[in-house]
């Protein structure tokens, strides 16, 4: 047997492939490399607005709009957004038109120690908790959250919460992000909380939905938005926090190389063989 | 260029279905010409009419294209290789000694993917004629829960017919998945490599299953035909297929399954949609450089009455 | 012969006549109002008809697996168990939660909230379906491996084609070329729009023409055996 | 006593490693895995039946009789699906399907003319000379791989191949614009096929991070019997030979 045939064989051996693959992804996430990932303008932009126009003490109201299965893409950016506005001295109310909310939201918690420490609930942050309605439970809290909640996700009284003192309607919050898995959170709150109020958007997104949202952001409907896993990553460069976005990135980057190395051996070999045989091989 | 529109000495069979077209498409242009006159406000406003048009048109001439064949009216059809393959595949599996794998996807029938997998069907159905005439043991996958009792009957009567009725085993031959997707999809590509199928032809309307299918086959070294209407699909089966049926080949295999000549006279219509489509798309730039907009046209409500 | 074969085919045709003039015909608000309260009925009686397809279904794995129990020896039956165990048991907390919705409506269970079922859901069907489904990273891999083999100019254009996409999407391009982003966007919005544009169009007349086929009796296959 | 949920925990993670297991080598545990899947599913499949048959059939009739009446046909031509199992009257079991296929074919048949053939014939009407030389490009690229692609694709109506020195223009015209079009949608594969790693690649590390990282023990436990599993079975048919 010749030497390229004997790398054929060791090549085309799906384990090798397959537990490589596994390593390509599973070990940049558990160990973030950090490679080096260009900064888009569109999240550039996003970044900037928040440094330029929130000042200490200003509220952001955010909408925790996924299921557990979009964590991977969502997370990273509702992290990184969270600790910016935490850096800026901002104050978060958070709530969810979903019922996976609270799952997701305790989920993110227990991720980021880093980012919630020295911070009081109920001072500088409060949870809502899952909220029904849809539609209509965006508008009747961007008239008034006090009016549409009684208790938060862990069933202290609102009254009893002193963030809650400070902000009660649409028009109390500097700032809106709805971090969302599906089209027609944006919708609502475009409708709701914008059209009426113009209280500024912020728009958090899977890539595949991004398109359909594009427009709210060119109508100036929305500030600018943050797209899928790149624009987390990118994001987290921005706030300097190494967390999933990059791990992912890496993850991405690593994975792509190994399947283009896999393509360019196998062509190597391929005319390799096919030159060394000279015409006796494959059709 | 062979089309030709001529019915000479047509038997009385076809004069009565010409006869019947045209009251119809009279019956259908006097109610248009009427509504506009009495402004009723004949179609949904949300449907463009264009969108009616064409589909009438198509059915209409597709139906005269298929009196023609009926008339004894031939004419050349191309190939497609992905076709004439799956004969070979039954015959290369009956050699091997090992089975013939058809599947033709999931969910219920009832949903707007109901064309494909009727057009499985025809394919499944072809395969169980040449599992018959070849010998070869078929199994038949599927999670499409209304078409069951079609694939047993499908299979068996391509064993019967073909003087093998031994060969036909309902557990073996025929089984059901689930209408859940990853559910039948890890059953049938269990299936696949446990069974060690010579040929596996996977034609249906299909979702990220199919490259699970074309992985599976291709770990036993299947000998692999795919097809699929549904866009997202097309490059898996293309690229890692043996043969591909790409895009609407898959309803014109199911024509050419049938061996009926008025069946496949039939895509004689697609054809003609597509040489319209290239009309409209043509006069289209045409009238754009003289600044008329054909799609606004195209998109025209009914705004009468 | 007829009410076995022509008296179905009839039913088929004109379900699709009346459906069709249901969606494309408005006449006035009353008759459109009229209309689109019979295609909602038309479409419940499809649900209704595959909820029973789906219980055939479910009866049809039960017998497959109970043969397989008999005649399966050691390799099979086991697992032909655990088959049968697990779909009876679902079953039976399913058809629990939908008694308890009519005999308790104050518990507000019904068949999807009742706790075992759930549980079964979310620890066994959840993590399988999405196992499945991830699985194709694995596949993929291997299929570029083998599939992007220059063997003629047609190979080797789907071949740069691919290796632009994958170095635009990840950041590893931009290091190498910072115009590998642009190019991928390019190519995702320009070629590859216009490739799948013929095949939508055609896929769109052969559904046409099939129903065709189906409105003048000459598809048949879906009634199964030729008498 | 551990609780169910920890239980449930760890079974999620064990069913996700024996079901990747089945891309090295097909084995026991995948086996099991694959057959509870399904057990399950159909249990699932089943109760959502009886669940949509509840909501859409038994609570209207309950109610409203008079108006929703007419589902029990549909009831009817459902129980009719059993007929199946008949070998007399299997046919019957053809009017429950009939009805369905008509409704899914009927569906299919309103919204394509729009969709696949109208919006796309406007969506292809494009100005081929515009002061932007990079959009006049764009434009003549989706006019002739649209055209190229459709020609492509004819089965029964096309130019005949001429005789020698006869040259026909017709055919000519085919002959590049079919080419055009074959090539534009390889192009159309290549790209749609690399895209898709990426998604692939996220969702795999979505499943890491929701069942496998949490649950690390449970994990490598499943998989190390998955490959002491596969192990075996390498061995035992070799010895088998």
């Amino acid at each position: 047997m010749s030497f390229l045939s004997k790398v054929e064989k060791v090549l085309s051996a799906r384990e090798l492939l397959y537990t490589l693959l596994l390593v390509a992804v599973i070990a940049p996430i558990l160990s973030p490399i950090g490679l080096p990932i260009g900064i888009s303008s569109r999240t550039r932009d996003v970044y900037n607005y928040i440094e330029n126009n929130l000042k200490p003490g200003c509220h952001v109201y955010v909408e925790v709009y996924y299921e557990v299965a979009a964590r991977g893409e969502l997370e990273p950016a509702l992290m990184a957004l969270t600790k910016q506005f935490f850096d800026k001295g901002c104050k978060i109310v958070y709530g969810s038109l979903i019922s996976t909310g609270p799952i997701v939201f305790s989920l993110m918690l227990a991720g980021a120690p880093d980012i919630f420490a020295g911070k009081e609930y109920g001072k500088d942050y409060v949870f809502l908790g899952y909220i029904s309605g849809g539609e209509s439970a965006a508008a009747s809290l961007a008239k008034s959250i006090k009016g549409t909640v009684k208790v938060d996700n862990y069933g202290n009284p609102l009254e009893t919460l002193p963030l809650m003192k400070e902000v009660d309607s649409a028009t109390d919050f500097d700032l809106v992000v709805i971090v969302s898995s599906g089209t027609d959170t944006f919708n609502y709150y475009v409708r709701q909380w914008y059209t009426p109020y113009h209280t500024p958007l912020l728009f958090a997104a899977l890539s595949v939905i991004a398109p359909s949202i594009e427009p709210f952001v060119g109508a100036k409907q929305a500030i600018g938005m943050i797209v899928g896993q790149r624009g987390a990553a990118e994001y987290e460069l921005l706030v300097g926090r190494k967390g999933l976005g990059i791990a992912s990135m890496d993850a991405q980057s690593i994975s792509h190389l190994l399947i283009i190395v896999f393509i360019v051996l196998g062509n190597v070999v391929y005319w390799g063989m096919r030159v060394t045989s000279r015409g006796g091989g494959r059709k | 260029m062979n089309i030709s529109f001529e019915v000479i000495k047509a038997s009385p069979q076809a004069k009565n279905k010409l006869l019947a077209l045209a009251i119809i498409v009279i019956l259908l242009v006097t109610v248009i010409v009427v509504g506009a006159l009495l402004k009723v406000k004949l179609f949904n406003p949300k449907v463009p009419v264009s969108s009616f048009v064409i589909l009438a048109t198509l059915l209409i001439v597709g139906y005269l294209f298929m009196i023609q064949a009926m008339e004894g009216v031939t004419f050349p059809v191309r190939k497609i290789s992905a076709f004439d393959a799956i004969e070979e595949g039954v015959a290369r599996s009956v050699e091997m000694g090992r089975p013939v794998h058809v599947t033709i996807g999931y969910g219920t029938i009832s949903s707007s993917m109901a064309p494909q997998y009727v057009a499985g069907l025809g394919v499944l159905a072809h395969v169980a004629r040449l599992a018959g005439k070849y010998g070869a043991k078929l199994i038949a996958t599927l999670g499409v829960p209304e078409a069951i009792a079609s694939v047993e009957e499908l299979v068996r009567d391509g064993y019967y017919s073909a003087g093998r009725p031994e060969l036909y085993n309902p557990t073996y031959n025929v089984r059901y998945f689930t209408d859940q997707q990853f559910a039948y999809a890890s059953a049938v590509q269990a299936t696949i490599v446990r069974e060690n199928v010579g040929a596996n032809i996977v034609v249906g309307p299909f979702y990220a299953e199919s490259l699970i299918f074309m992985e599976a086959g291709n770990m036993t070294g299947a000998f692999q035909i795919a097809g699929t209407a549904r866009e997202t699909q097309i490059p898996f089966f293309v690229i890692t297929a043996d043969y591909a049926f790409i895009g609407e080949e898959i309803f014109a295999a199911g024509a050419l399954a049938s061996g009926d000549r008025v069946v496949l006279a039939s895509i004689r219509g697609q054809d003609l949609g597509k040489l319209i489509t290239i009309a409209l798309v043509v006069l289209g730039i045409i009238l754009l450089g003289l600044g008329l907009k054909l799609s606004d046209w195209l998109n025209w409500v009914w705004t009468v009455g | 012969m007829v009410v076995r074969r022509v008296l179905p085919q009839f039913i088929v045709s004109l379900v699709i006549i009346l459906m069709l003039i249901f969606y494309f015909f408005y006449i006035n608000d009353d008759v459109a109002k009229t209309f689109s309260a019979d295609d909602k009925a038309l479409s419940d009686w499809a649900v209704i008809i595959s909820s029973f397809a789906l219980i055939v279904g479910g009866v049809d794995i039960f017998r497959f697996h109970l043969t397989q129990l008999r005649r399966g020896g050691l390799k099979q039956a086991p697992f032909s168990v655990v088959t049968l165990i697990a779909e009876l048991t679902m079953v039976v907390f399913g058809a629990y939660g939908l008694a308890l919705s009519y005999l308790n409506p104050a518990l507000g269970i019904t068949i999807t909230t009742q706790p075992q079922f759930r549980w079964l859901y979310t620890y066994v069907y959840a993590p399988s379906d999405s196992a499945m489904y991830s699985i194709l990273v694995f596949y993929i891999a291997s299929a570029s491996y083998r599939a992007f083999r220059v063997r003629n100019p047609m190979a080797l254009l789907l071949l740069i084609v691919a290796i632009i996409v994958m170095l635009g999407n990840t950041s590893l391009g931009a290091l190498i070329w910072p115009g590998f982003l642009p190019l991928r966007d390019w190519i995702m919005t320009i070629p590859n729009t216009a490739a799948f544009r013929p095949i939508t169009i055609g896929a769109g007349l052969g559904v046409i023409i099939l129903g065709l086929r189906m409105l003048v009796w000459r598809e048949v296959s879906w009634m199964g055996r030729r008498e | 006593m551990i609780s169910w949920e920890v239980l449930g925990a760890w079974l999620g993670a064990a069913l996700v490693v024996w079901i990747y297991s089945f891309v090295y080598r097909d084995n026991v545990f995948y086996k099991f895995a694959e057959h509870l899947f399904v057990g399950v599913a159909a249990g699932y499949s089943i109760s959502l039946a009886l669940d949509s048959l509840n909501r859409v059939a038994i609570k209207p009739l309950s109610t409203n009789p008079a108006v929703s009446w007419h589902y029990v046909i549909a009831i009817i031509l459902g129980l009719l699906m059993f007929m199946k199992y008949s070998k007399k009257y299997y046919w019957l079991a053809r009017y429950g399907v009939g009805v369905n296929i008509a409704v899914g074919t009927a569906l299919a048949l309103r919204t394509t003319p729009m969709a696949n053939i109208v919006r796309q014939i406007t969506a292809t009407i494009l100005p081929l000379w515009t002061p932007d030389p990079v959009t006049t490009l764009n434009n003549w690229l989706l006019v002739l791989i649209t055209l190229g692609g459709l020609t492509y694709f004819l089965f029964t109506i096309f130019p005949k191949k001429p005789e020698a020195g006869k040259p026909s223009l017709p055919y000519y015209v085919y002959r590049v614009l079919y080419t055009i079009g074959i090539y534009g949608m390889m192009v159309g594969f290549g790209a749609l096929f690399a895209n898709t790693i990426m998604t692939r690649v996220g969702f795999l590390i979505s499943i890491y991070l929701q069942y496998l990282q949490p649950n690390a023990w449970a994990s490598i436990t499943a998989a190390l019997l998955a490959a002491i599993a596969i192990i075996a079975g390498i061995v035992m048919g070799r010895s088998r030979k």
